[in-house]
């Protein structure tokens, strides 16, 4: 009945692994955006502590703890403190499915890399996603500040907007994949990427996780003009740096997401031979998809929040229903007649819509008194 | 004088009884408190002064009758013109029309002459402080408002100064 | 005592106080994070009765947008509190006997008169046999049709009635 | 939300609606300290959701009585004070300052120094207008723009370090002229910065004026009508965004303005991005001023030889007794004014910049106003704000260009 | 192994306590929050039931279960914030005119 020691030990080095990798990754995350936002605006980035300023994330950790907190006297004290934690667990386990590596041997025995091999790993990202929101809710509320509110109701319904669409690309990458293993959508990418069968699914996939971990240009809740912080303006110090712990790693972690079910997750070349392999190629991919998220921030001013809600609910959804839709139907043509024509006019069918979509919004664009310009 | 200017004036003249001044090309016409706002009125409708450039107001003390100037500094865009009327106004309880109406640029302006000289303007739609602190006493740009000066703070006669400086203390 | 009936209890535990918690709570966000704690450990016995597909529905639906939707509602209307107001003095002690009595009449009912047979597959066993989502999906979609485009009518119907009920300007302008 | 308590309602209850009172719409502060309020700008926000009803600004916090300052100096040395004044235009303000005190004396300026004074004051409304681009891009989250232009704003403030030992607080033009003449590689670095400049402004507005979200954030936002905007006051770009062709360089030329080739750039939309365009614009028609008085720069003095109004070159007090007291008289007693006021108004880079200046006889101006362009258009607020969300709010209140400076002087 | 009666007594205990919570508090959220919990507690033996006879259909009925407790939420939680417009109140005591 009781596994073996040595498996509840595996278990233990793989989870502690992952959340000290996310831990680590975090803190360097912050110094990779600090020095690619600063190469990109023409500055240098932090560049004093350590070598090409890798030590500053330490020395941003040790500001940040022993930084004073301040609790506002009329917040909700025990939600006004759980809220960081509550917020911080989501973007955790939320890795326990990601596979970094098919399996290898070592020790006499097959260690498999990865946490958790669930059958509805993909459901259970939905469903750890959705409930990332509370943190976020319960910190504008408890901070019983007017920013924080409208930071904090701004924040979830943005994410409860593109859970929609962000659902509906992972619907596609099941019909594609057969499976909602997360382990069965990368093997089924063998030789074929889904980001080349269904592109627009990966592009609405990409811009959901911007809304989802409110990043640039959908960072809505904390537009730092307009709401300050929006829902953390009232925490500091080691509170405050969970906040933004759970921002970063939801930023690797859906990073890595992305790359396992649109880009092949741990393929890449010699990687049956090598499992170790497995890990690199992920965390390249992931790196790339980074900075790509840097590279939007750095560059494009802030969407509106009405306009936002309007794109979510009036491009996103209809679009991610309709990419579902021939993606679904593609594979049952392809299957019925057998011929895999039907299956190559996914990626066509699609292209054609998205761009349709992307022709619609150029069109309602409010800019025809300046067409001159 | 601007030719394009002579009827103005002499309208203003006519109908308001004002005296003109004149200095380096510019023209103050001055009129009466209480026909500030027909002269205005007649200035942008049928003079198309579009543009109330400044109001401000000129402390006289000792004087006191007419102890403050209240100056409207007038543009025209579209006869490139300019003119200045000025409101003698006496010393004790100093009241004048506000002119909101006319200009609503007025608004912030009579609300800035209010706080600095303390010039009541009647009928003004919101009579708060503007720049002073709404508990602030006094009208500091009144050439009777008491000028504060500060005893520099040497080592000698540190603790002296120190115990009559107001900030809050322990 | 097996790991099984442990893990049972342990989470039976956390469900009933979690569930009297909300029940108690003077403060409605939190009887409403109390229901959201109960929902997820709910969601951990579907798990166990090897319903995975199940549990994550509830955390996603349940926990993740009716919570969430009620959390909003509470803040929105700032609706925390209500003002106390006189209570009648035998009204909690009669209810709590009443659902008491509630309690023991389903126990005995279910467990005497309507009794299944045999126990619930424990986890491991649950896990193959029960989780099958393929064939979840092919009953669903084959023998349960109707009922599943009729709930998704239901559920267009319910999003349209909240649209109308909440959209205030229409009806200012009538 | 029925968190009314929290504010004093009674001072503003005649601003705000009725259903404020009644809690149905939240009352927010927005500053004294909030990011985007570029300075220390209290706004009352009374909304309906995001929707804003009422935006009451509330201002002073940066008051220093610069007004009542003034008085106490000499005509000299008062000058130091406008330098405060707007921050960002502080040749500007030595201008507009140096020019009322030589139409109240009727003192010349020799034309080497009117030219001077012109390519100054053009880098500095460039300048000013890199802030003003850098600031509105931050506030709707295009931080690199930002940054893009404070590093072309350095270039202009190396140039004015040049000129006076100073970046920011110049003191360079001086009644009478400027204070010395500029050095040798004056115009080298003028030419420099004309030569990379127009590439830089193609740069922005590759990233920002076709940019669909912007375009999204800015077009008909904010409509500022001609109308409303004269009866507010409103002067400078924000006016001319309105489709009034008002520009005190063309209407009143000073400093010989109208030598040069310019156009006024106007718009008639009146929105932000009008606004914005308007900005855009004003920097090709800087360079080309700038170039032209470059290019025409004429030799010869940068000070009129009226010696009762302004001081001897140094070089001459070590070899003239006479020069000697004038300076001494100058500096330590001034000259005397006529007791007479007048208003002399430049086109700073955000409207009219008027100095109201009376003098009694005596060293020393009996009043100064100084009529500050975003005092009026910072009233117009209220009105355009209206209806338009927060996000919005942040958009219109840095399209119109104030600075708190120039406000609470 | 764990007898479904386990199962069946938690089921009637969280029934029970959503019952009371719809009996004694005033509160309308409450007392919605508390229906929420009865439907759940009808979920769980029925997932158990189906454990046991080893059977799909009752998880497809939990399925169908929580689509239509998320409609009724979706209602529900509209009337409440327009009876609190109204009324200022969700006072279940106060709501107890048909006319508004």
């Amino acid at each position: 009945m009781l596994p073996d020691w040595t498996l509840w030990l595996e278990w233990l080095i793989k989870s502690l692994v992952v959340t000290l990798a996310l831990l680590g990754g975090f803190a360097y995350l912050t110094w990779y955006e600090r020095r690619a936002l600063a190469r990109i605006q023409a500055r240098i980035g932090p560049n004093r502590a350590g070598p090409f300023g890798l030590l500053q994330p330490i020395a941003d950790a040790v500001k940040l703890i022993f930084k004073e907190e301040l609790v506002p006297a009329k917040a909700d004290k025990i939600v006004f403190f759980w809220a960081p934690v509550v917020t911080l667990v989501p973007s955790i386990i939320i890795a326990a499915v990601i596979p970094w590596g098919t399996s290898f041997t070592a020790f006499g025995r097959e260690i498999t890399l990865h946490v958790a091999d669930i059958n509805v790993g993909v459901l259970y990202l939905m469903s750890i996603a959705s409930i990332a929101v509370f943190g976020i809710v319960l910190a504008g509320w408890s901070s019983n500040s007017k920013y924080a509110m409208l930071g904090g109701l701004r924040a979830s319904a943005q994410m409860i907007s593109y859970e929609l669409a962000l659902g509906f690309s992972f619907a596609t990458s099941i019909i594609l994949a057969d499976s909602m293993r997360m382990l069965d959508i990368v093997d089924a990418q063998k030789g074929l990427w889904f980001v080349v069968v269904q592109p627009v699914g990966a592009v609405i996939f990409w811009i959901a996780t911007l809304a989802e971990v409110n990043r640039a240009p959908f960072d809505m809740p904390e537009a730092e003009q307009e709401l300050t912080a929006g829902y953390h303006s009232e925490y500091s110090g080691m509170k405050f740096a969970l906040f933004f712990m759970a921002e970063y790693q939801k930023m690797i972690v859906i990073s890595a997401i992305l790359a396992t079910i649109y880009f092949g997750g741990f393929l890449g070349p010699g990687v049956d031979e090598y499992p170790l392999l497995g890990p690199v190629y992920l965390l390249i991919k992931v790196i790339l998809l980074l900075f790509v998220m840097i590279w939007v921030r750095a560059t494009w001013p802030r969407i509106r929040y009405d306009r936002l809600m309007s794109f979510g609910w009036k491009i996103m959804l209809p679009l991610s229903l309709a990419i579902t839709f021939i993606t679904a139907a593609g594979i049952l043509l392809a299957d019925l007649l057998n011929n895999q024509i039907y299956f190559w006019a996914i990626p066509v069918v699609s292209t054609i819509i998205g761009l349709v979509a992307v022709v619609f919004i150029y069109r309602t664009l409010r800019r025809l008194p300046y067409e001159r310009v | 004088m601007d030719k394009k200017l002579e009827p103005i004036i002499n309208a203003l003249q006519k109908q308001f009884d004002s005296s003109i001044e004149e200095f380096r090309d510019e023209v103050h016409a001055f009129v009466k408190p209480e026909q500030i706002l027909d002269a205005l009125t007649l200035l942008r409708d049928k003079y198309e002064f579009e543009l109330l450039s400044a109001l401000t107001a000129v402390d006289y003390f000792p004087q006191q009758s007419p102890r403050y100037h209240i100056v409207y500094q007038l543009t025209s865009l579209a006869k490139n013109l300019s003119v200045q009327l000025r409101v003698p106004v006496n010393g004790d309880q100093p009241k004048v029309p506000t002119v909101t109406r006319v200009y609503e640029v007025a608004n912030w302006r009579e609300r800035e002459v209010a706080d600095m000289f303390g010039v009541e303007f009647e009928g003004h739609p919101d009579p708060r402080r503007i720049l002073m602190p709404d508990d602030w006493d006094g009208h500091p740009l009144r050439k009777d408002y008491p000028l504060g000066y500060e005893e520099p703070q040497f080592t000698f006669n540190f603790d002296e100064i120190d115990v009559r400086k107001p900030y809050a203390k322990e | 005592m097996t790991l099984d009936l442990i893990l049972f209890l342990v989470l039976a535990l956390v469900a009933i106080a979690t569930a009297l918690g909300m029940l108690i709570s003077r403060n409605a966000v939190y009887s409403a994070l109390f229901l959201v704690l109960n929902f997820v450990t709910v969601a951990v016995f579907y798990l166990l009765l090897g319903a995975p597909f199940i549990a994550m529905a509830q955390i996603t639906v349940y926990a993740g947008a009716i919570m969430v939707l009620f959390l909003f509602v509470i803040m929105l209307l700032g609706a925390e509190k209500l003002a106390p107001a006189q209570v009648l003095p035998w009204q909690r002690p009669l209810a709590a006997a009443l659902a008491f009595i509630l309690v023991a009449e389903a126990t005995y009912l279910l467990v005497t008169r309507a009794r299944p047979t045999g126990d619930v597959l424990p986890p491991s066993e649950a896990v193959n046999t029960m989780d099958n989502i393929r064939q979840l999906g092919i009953e669903l979609f084959n023998q349960y049709l109707l009922p599943f485009e009729v709930t998704s009518i239901l559920l267009l119907v319910a999003m349209v009635g909240a649209i109308v009920l909440t959209n205030r300007q229409k009806r200012e302008r009538k | 939300m029925a968190q009314l308590e929290e504010v004093n309602i009674d001072n503003f209850r005649h601003l705000v609606s009725d259903r404020a009172l009644s809690g149905e719409t939240m009352l927010l502060n927005m500053g004294p300290q909030h990011p985007s309020t570029h300075g220390v700008l209290r706004l009352l926000l009374e909304l309906d959701g995001e929707t804003i009803i009422n935006a009451i600004p509330d201002i002073g916090y940066l008051h220093t009585g610069i007004e009542k300052n003034m008085e106490a100096k000499t005509y000299l040395k008062a000058e130091v004070m406008t330098d405060r004044l707007d921050y960002m235009n502080t040749t500007g303000n030595n201008l507009a300052y140096c020019m009322a005190v030589e139409k109240l004396v009727d003192l010349d300026v020799p034309p080497r120094a009117q030219a001077i004074r012109v390519i100054l004051t053009e880098l500095q409304r460039i300048a000013s207008h890199l802030v003003w681009l850098g600031a509105f891009g931050l506030d709707l989250a295009a931080m690199s723009v930002f940054l893009y232009c404070f590093r072309e704003r350095e270039a202009i403030l190396d140039i004015l370090e040049l000129c006076s030992g100073q970046r920011m607080m110049t003191t360079f033009i001086r009644p009478g002229g400027i204070w010395r003449d500029v050095p040798v590689e004056f115009e080298s670095a003028v030419r420099d910065f004309l030569k990379m400049f127009p590439k830089r402004v193609d740069e922005y507005e590759a990233l920002l004026t076709k940019n669909p979200i912007l375009l999204d954030r800015l077009v008909g936002i904010g409509i500022l009508d001609a109308a409303t905007a004269l009866q507010h006051g409103v002067t400078g770009p924000t006016l001319r965004a309105s489709g009034v062709n008002w520009d005190l360089r063309k209407a009143r030329p000073y400093c010989g303005y109208d030598q040069y080739d310019f156009n006024v750039p106007v718009r008639t939309e009146g929105d932000t991005f009008a606004r914005y365009i308007v900005h855009i614009e004003e920097f090709r028609e800087s360079m080309k001023i700038i170039e032209q008085a470059l290019n025409k720069l004429p030799m010869g003095p940068v000070n009129s030889d009226n010696r009762k109004f302004v001081p001897p070159p140094r070089s001459e007090i070590g070899v003239s007794m006479e020069a000697l007291i004038h300076h001494f008289k100058l500096w330590t007693e001034g000259f005397p004014a006529p007791k007479a006021s007048i208003y002399s108004a430049v086109e700073s880079p955000r409207g009219e910049l008027g100095i109201y200046l009376e003098g009694d006889g005596g060293p020393k101006p009996y009043r100064v106003h100084l009529r500050t362009p975003s005092f009026d258009n910072l009233s117009v607020i209220n009105k355009i704000t209206q209806g338009t969300l927060v996000a919005d709010l942040v958009a219109i209140l840095a399209s119109i260009d104030i600075v708190l400076g120039d406000i609470d002087r | 192994m764990i007898p479904v009666e386990y199962y069946i007594i938690l089921s009637a205990i969280l029934f029970a306590i959503g019952v009371l919570g719809v009996l004694i508090r005033r509160n309308a959220l409450i007392i919605f929050m508390s229906i929420e919990l009865m439907l759940n507690a009808a979920n769980l033996a029925i997932v158990a039931f189906s454990s046991v006879i080893q059977s799909f259909s009752g998880q497809i009925f939990v399925f169908f279960v929580i689509a239509v407790a998320a409609a009724e939420v979706a209602v529900g939680l509209a009337l409440i914030v327009e009876i609190f417009k109204s009324k200022q109140s969700i006072d279940v005591d106060q709501i107890s005119g048909l006319k508004g």
